[in-house]
């Protein structure tokens, strides 16, 4: 454990020796990417398995010095910590894997794994950071790989506008984590979690200060994690490859801004203003997001969509001092929308379209993506036994028993959508006729499916670390040694499980008798008002085009104006003055010595005839 | 012993001297403006010669300055009448406005 | 200030000069000038006489009036001269050279005026010009001889200004 | 160390400007060669230094004083006035010394997209180099402003001649604003020196430090002397709206040339505000703090707000030095360590951004003959390193961490954000805009379809690896390990803070 701090190194490896040596190697490069990420992965077991038996471990060094202040730099191993480690060097290693068949054939190959090499070990960093400052570098350079991966088909005006919007999006939210992280610095004097959580404790921050700093680090998630109203870039996103959107945009990063949230919790458990404003945009975003997914016609959108309402999910959880109902769902989520992007990815892979209305039958022709699809697509559902199941169940618990009675019963319509669009989805991609022009249509190679089925599998246990039937193991480690954290379970009232499991079973029932069965029209909503505001996102993006970015032109050609008008004309002046001087000096010389010398001659008659007259300026 | 004062000869002298000032910064001839000068050199020499003798350590240096001074004015006239000549000879007038070389 | 010889020398003499210079700027044909030039420089070696300085008045007319008029003359000739043609200087300027001289003169007036440093007893007038000889070849002869080198440059230089440039222009011919 | 270490260091230079005397003018490689190699004695020299400095030696044994000029009447007076050669350098100067080496010798590199008159192109950049090198390590207004100066004249010459199209306004415009700038620091120099009798600026500071009750200077003549001063190295800056030269020249004049004058010749100024503004004049300094920073915060979102609807590359990198100078004022509006020690990092960092990305900007003009963004486009197909190095070079700029924008950006905030929260926020919207405008303009670039064919264009060549990895390297470096500049700094630092007595 003492050795912890290797573990994001090896991706970092991996990245500078592909970015120098890549272009030799050309696919050759798969295997050194993939190798690394393995040892990181294996590392991070060894450091979980350790981190069970012994306590947490902390080492720092000094960074940065200012005046008598020292900014430090280090690597901390906590049970949150431990666990996303091995999370997100799984689901690093898998998509390494993966993206060997995925990526096949492009001419940017080395490049590709290069910049997977450069998120993962951001990723790995951020999850090891003891303190605030190291999370916002490393935020901040997951923010850069994942933008580097979104805009890796360069030539693609779409790509390219997606990776700005993504980068953009997220520093507005950067912006305000920083602003809220220099405003706790100057309370508490340190950067460190745990100073921070002992200057809390103690009450030594004003409340007020702590829901402002609370509120401003969470817009920093609200960003990141892709809650409304800074979601519009998560969707954009998936312009990037798809073993890309299954890393950064489900399994990892987007759940930074979760991760962020709990790894502060005591700091907003401190104040309830900012616990119920986490709460209010988690669940606002989980249904919003939701409604949306109703209706996109891009597999991957689909999906998109869905990550958001479910990172919403977890915000909820947080804000509703769910800290184990978050982080558990956060974990189950990372499994399965990873395998559900992984298995998207092999349908595009073999159909070479996302539009879901051109796709159906595809359950026959590609045997094993099929199931591994309908196992993620059940897991996220939430239907029982499967892991999803008993994460979005602690959540709805932790909602209840917090008294937020609105937010719980919108959890719950958030949760009925989830389970109609997805298998609205899976219905629309694999149920009824096969395409004519789909005669091609092959499985994936093993490299591809062999880690889907290593997520399935997870996307199906991974709950039964903490149910309520057979002890709740994850929960009561998590919270093991840190009230602040709450209780290891929250219990609630045993019809909120069933009331969960009705309303996502209806779910799948209405996408069945439309999207399967037909018993209803599909078009039931097609043309209506409501379908074409849920298509076009509720024009949230349109929204901003005329607001946000209208009065930044405006702003922007006002100071044009300034600039080209005043200070030009400041200019202006200042070498129109200079010009006339020179002009008029000009004027004088005329060539002419006799000028000159009646010049010169004037001016020292007159100094003489001062000198004479007053007697001197040395008397 | 003598009935003139050094302040007469200095007068002299000045008036000369301003004389010649006067010519050397308003005539447009440039032969005038050399002779002004030439002026203005002997107003000076008798101011030299004056205190030669006025002076207060009399002595023949003042005189032999004038001499040099004299020696310089004909070599000066000299060269100046031939760049005079050259001039005329490539512009054709004498006219010292028309000579504005300086400008360019 | 008696009414002496010496002082009525003076002041002829002075009135002479002064006449020559005032009639050099005033007459309009060069050749006159120069005429008015000859009458000041004669007096001013009237006035070294006064100043005892006997050798300098022969020099001032071997030179001045020889010479350098002469040198004028000819400068005169071998040019041409429109004097109607020739544009007058600007008035204004005339006008502010004429009030810079007038104070430019007084302010020179009031420091010499009323300048003795009192008489003290001279020998300038015996000998004079055995005394400027030996001065010259004793205690000055390094600028003596310096001068002579000057006057041979200006002699090479003067030659080399006015030399008419036959084998340039048999060139352009 | 040794006998006039300094005076070697700063005027090795001019051994190339005689060397090139003997060249013959037509032999082009010969003369870069040269230029090249005449960079190199300062560049090893000052890194000796560092390292020595950095390994415990100590400074002072570098000083050098030589009586120079002495005049005045000595009976009237009392004493004579005395300027003094004196050469010194603190950890701070220190460190703009190796910065003004490195980059001399990365322009001395980048000069071969020089098309004409290598000679005279050559004998000036050293010239120039001698002035950085000078005003740097001068201890001594005088001696500071003569090297003030020095950099002036050949900085005209190689903007006027070297230039792009507008080249001649470029650099007329330049000498105008910055020749009254230096107009005014001149009489700010000559009061001071008149008044105290001495130009050493330590000496300067003790005076003016013991002088509590106004003997020397009145305290309506010391923050006149201070506002002058700041207009003097604000024209240099630049502080809005003394800026419309800086955009000018950035944009015409060659790139190894404003890779120097992004890179040095703008940091003199804040050089000047550090040095001698808050270090003579501490507690006027502190009377001034508010406006500061707030012309620090209106620089940055002018210049941010400007480089937004830029369609020329190279006026989007000129805007956003207005825009990243904000930050060096904001620091200094902080008056506390961290943000003064932010403005430092600033002025290294962005004069190893800049250099960076001007230099990239020449490289593709070189090829493309144009940098306007919508000629441009879809770059990473045709030059995938270029495009590479230019998307780090954004990155840096706009503040990522793990790059020197980063730690200086950060610490400026972090400095002002204990005094001024309020405009700090508002600044905070800075970073934003900073993100905004250079992806724009980089993606624009890089990213998206190309517009033109690249075929028979070729990448990076060998030379051109050599500036943009080092400065990238260095960057880097600053951003990882900040310790390479911090603890230099530390006991400059410490006398500021002395001098504002907190």
């Amino acid at each position: 454990m003492e050795n912890a701090w290797i573990i994001p190194l090896f991706p970092l490896l991996s990245f500078l020796f592909l970015i120098f040596f890549g272009k030799r190697l050309k696919e050759a490069s798969a295997y050194i990417g993939i190798l690394l990420s393995l040892a990181s992965f294996v590392y991070s077991l060894l450091v979980l398995f350790e981190r069970f038996t012994s306590p947490t471990h902390k080492a720092e060094s000094v960074w940065l010095t200012i005046g008598d202040v020292q900014l430090t730099a280090g690597f901390e191993v906590n049970q949150l910590n431990a666990l996303m480690l091995v999370i997100v060097s799984l689901v690093s290693f898998l998509v390494h894997t993966y993206s060997k068949g995925y990526m096949h054939g492009d001419e940017r190959f080395h490049v590709y794994y290069a910049y997977l090499g450069l998120f993962t070990f951001a990723m790995l960093g951020l999850v090891l950071s003891p303190n605030l400052l190291q999370t916002y570098i490393f935020w901040e350079l997951v923010g850069l790989g994942s933008f580097l991966l979104i805009g890796f088909y360069f030539y693609k005006e779409e790509a390219k506008k997606a990776a700005k919007k993504a980068f953009i999006m997220t520093r507005i939210g950067d912006v305000g984590l920083l602003i809220g992280m220099i405003l706790l610095f100057w309370q508490v004097g340190s950067f460190e979690y745990d100073e921070i959580f002992a200057a809390v404790e103690a009450g030594a921050v004003s409340s007020t200060m702590i829901t402002l700093t609370a509120i401003l680090i969470f817009i920093g998630a609200v960003g990141k994690s892709g809650q409304f109203p800074l979601h519009t870039w998560l969707p954009d996103a998936m312009e990037g490859p798809t073993p890309v959107s299954a890393l950064i945009h489900a399994a990892t990063m987007v759940a930074a801004g979760v991760y962020l949230v709990a790894s502060l919790f005591p700091l907003f458990t401190a104040s309830e203003t900012a616990l119920m404003t986490v709460a209010i945009i988690g669940a606002f975003t989980a249904i919003f997001a939701a409604s949306i997914g109703l209706v996109q016609k891009d597999i991957k959108r689909v999906l998109a969509y869905s990550t958001v309402s479910q990172l919403g999910y977890m915000m909820l959880a947080l804000g509703s001092a769910g800290y184990v109902a978050g982080v558990f769902h956060l974990m189950t989520h990372a499994f399965f929308k990873a395998l559900l992007f992984l298995a998207a990815g092999s349908v595009i892979h073999a159909v070479h379209t996302q539009d879901i209305e051109k796709m159906g039958g595809l359950w026959k022709k590609l045997r094993v993506t099929g199931p591994l699809f309908l196992i993620g697509t059940l897991a996220i559902s939430g239907v029982p036994l499967f892991s999803g199941f008993f994460s979005k169940d602690e959540i709805l618990i932790a909602a209840w028993a917090h008294g937020n009675t609105v937010l719980f019963w919108l959890a719950v319509i958030a949760a009925f959508f989830t389970a109609f669009y997805m298998f609205r989805l899976f219905f629309m991609v694999f149920s009824g006729e096969s395409r004519s022009d789909m005669k091609h249509v092959k499985e994936s190679p093993s490299v591809m499916t062999v880690p889907m089925m290593v997520l399935a599998i997870l996307a199906v246990v991974a709950g039964y670390v903490n149910t309520p039937w057979f002890g709740t193991f994850l929960g009561d480690w998590l919270t093991e040694g840190n009230p602040a954290l709450g209780h290891g379970h929250i219990e609630g009232p045993s019809w909120i499980m069933i009331v969960a499991t009705v309303v996502s079973l209806l779910g799948i029932f209405l996408a069945w008798l439309i999207y399967s069965k037909r018993s209803l029209s599909r078009d039931w909503l097609g043309a209506s008002t409501l379908y074409t505001i849920l298509y076009n996102k509720y024009y949230i993006d349109e929204l901003y085009e005329l607001t946000v970015l209208k009065v930044t032109k405006g702003l922007s050609l006002i100071l044009r104006f300034i600039e080209t008008f005043i200070v030009e004309g400041i200019v202006k002046g200042v070498s129109g003055a200079v010009s006339g001087l020179g002009h008029l000096g000009s004027r004088f010389q005329s060539g002419q010595i006799q000028r000159y010398g009646a010049v010169a001659f004037v001016g020292l008659a007159i100094l003489i005839v001062v000198f004479a007259v007053t007697g001197g300026y040395l008397k | 012993m003598s009935s003139v004062p050094l302040s007469a000869y200095l007068a002299l002298g000045l008036i000369l001297f301003c004389i010649g000032l006067y010519g050397a910064l308003t005539k447009r001839n440039i032969i005038i403006v050399l002779i002004s000068i030439e002026l203005m050199l002997n107003a000076a020499n008798i101011n030299l010669v004056a205190f030669s003798k006025f002076g207060v350590m009399p002595s023949i240096t003042g005189q032999i300055f004038a001499l040099f001074v004299m020696a310089v004015a004909a070599a000066e006239v000299a060269v100046g009448v031939a760049i005079l000549i050259a001039l005329y000879r490539n512009r054709n007038t004498v006219n010292i406005d028309e000579v504005n070389t300086l400008k360019h | 200030m008696t009414l002496s010889g010496e002082f009525f020398a003076f002041i002829s003499l002075a009135l002479v000069a002064v006449v020559g210079g005032v009639l050099l700027l005033n007459l309009t044909k060069v050749v006159h000038m120069v005429l008015a030039l000859v009458f000041t420089f004669v007096s001013i070696a009237g006035i070294f006489i006064l100043l005892s300085a006997e050798f300098l008045a022969a020099v001032q007319i071997l030179i001045y009036s020889g010479a350098i008029t002469i040198i004028m003359l000819f400068g005169i000739m071998l040019t041409r001269h429109d004097d109607t043609k020739e544009p007058k200087t600007g008035l204004l300027r005339k006008l502010l050279l004429f009030l810079g001289i007038l104070g430019f003169a007084f302010a020179f007036y009031i420091g010499i005026y009323n300048l003795d440093f009192g008489e003290v007893s001279t020998t300038l007038h015996e000998n004079n010009t055995e005394q400027i000889g030996i001065a010259l070849y004793s205690k000055y002869i390094i600028p003596f001889e310096l001068t002579s080198v000057l006057l041979l440059a200006a002699l090479v230089g003067a030659i080399v200004l006015s030399k008419n440039d036959q084998e340039k222009e048999a060139k352009k011919e | 160390m040794n006998f006039a270490y300094l005076s070697i260091l700063v005027f090795s230079p001019l051994l190339g400007i005689i060397a090139l005397l003997f060249v013959p003018k037509a032999k082009e490689s010969v003369i870069k060669t040269v230029g090249f190699l005449a960079t190199l004695p300062a560049l090893v020299l000052s890194l000796m230094a560092y390292f020595q400095y950095r390994s415990g030696s100590s400074l002072e044994r570098l000083d050098e004083m030589v009586n120079w000029i002495q005049f005045g009447n000595p009976n009237r007076l009392g004493e004579l006035f005395s300027i003094k050669y004196e050469l010194g350098v603190d950890g701070f100067s220190l460190i703009m010394l190796v910065l003004t080496a490195i980059l001399s010798t990365l322009a001395a590199i980048a000069s071969m997209y020089i098309k004409k008159e290598w000679k005279g192109y050559f004998m000036l950049f050293l010239l120039l180099e001698v002035g950085m090198l000078g005003v740097f390590a001068a201890e001594n207004l005088i001696l500071f402003f003569i090297f003030f100066e020095i950099t002036l004249i050949p900085t005209f010459f190689l903007i006027g001649k070297w230039g792009y199209f507008e080249k001649e306004k470029a650099a007329f415009s330049f000498l105008i604003y910055n020749g009254l700038g230096s107009a005014v620091l001149l009489i700010v120099i000559m009061v001071l020196f008149a008044r105290t009798g001495t130009s050493n600026i330590e000496a300067l500071t003790s005076i003016l430090a013991a002088d509590s009750s106004s003997l020397v200077l009145s305290e309506g003549g010391k923050m006149g002397l201070l506002i002058a001063m700041l207009i003097a190295f604000g024209v240099k800056l630049p502080i809005f709206p003394l800026h419309s030269w800086m955009v000018r020249v950035h944009v015409q004049a060659s790139p190894s040339v404003v890779m120097l004058h992004a890179g040095i010749l703008l940091k003199i100024g804040a050089y000047g505000i550090i040095r001698f503004g808050m270090g003579i004049f501490p507690e006027q300094f502190q009377d001034l703090a508010v406006l500061i920073a707030v012309l620090g915060v209106v620089n940055l979102l002018y210049g941010a707000f400007l480089a937004l609807v830029q369609t020329d590359f190279k006026m989007v990198l000129a805007y956003s030095s207005i825009s990243h100078m904000g930050i060096v004022l904001i620091g200094l509006g902080a008056l506390n360590e961290a943000g003064i020690q932010g403005a430092i990092f600033q002025v290294v960092s962005h004069g190893l951004i800049a250099a960076l990305l001007f230099f990239l900007v020449g490289v593709f003009y070189e090829r493309l003959q144009t940098s306007n963004i919508p000629n441009l486009g879809g770059l990473a197909k045709g030059m995938p390193i270029t495009a590479g190095f230019l998307l780090a070079g954004a990155m840096a700029s706009l503040g990522m961490p793990g790059m020197s924008g980063f730690v200086s950006e950060f610490m400026a905030f972090l400095g002002l954000f204990r005094e001024m929260p309020v405009l700090a926020a508002v600044g905070a919207l800075g970073i934003i805009l900073t993100a905004v405008y250079l992806l724009r303009a980089v993606l624009g670039i890089t990213y998206g379809k190309a517009h033109r064919e690249f075929a028979g264009i070729t990448d990076l060549r060998k030379a051109e690896w050599v500036p943009a990895l080092v400065l990238l390297g260095i960057i880097v470096l600053i951003g990882v390990y900040p310790s390479v500049l911090t603890e230099p700094l530390t006991s400059t630092l410490e006398t500021i803070m002395l001098g504002i007595g907190g």
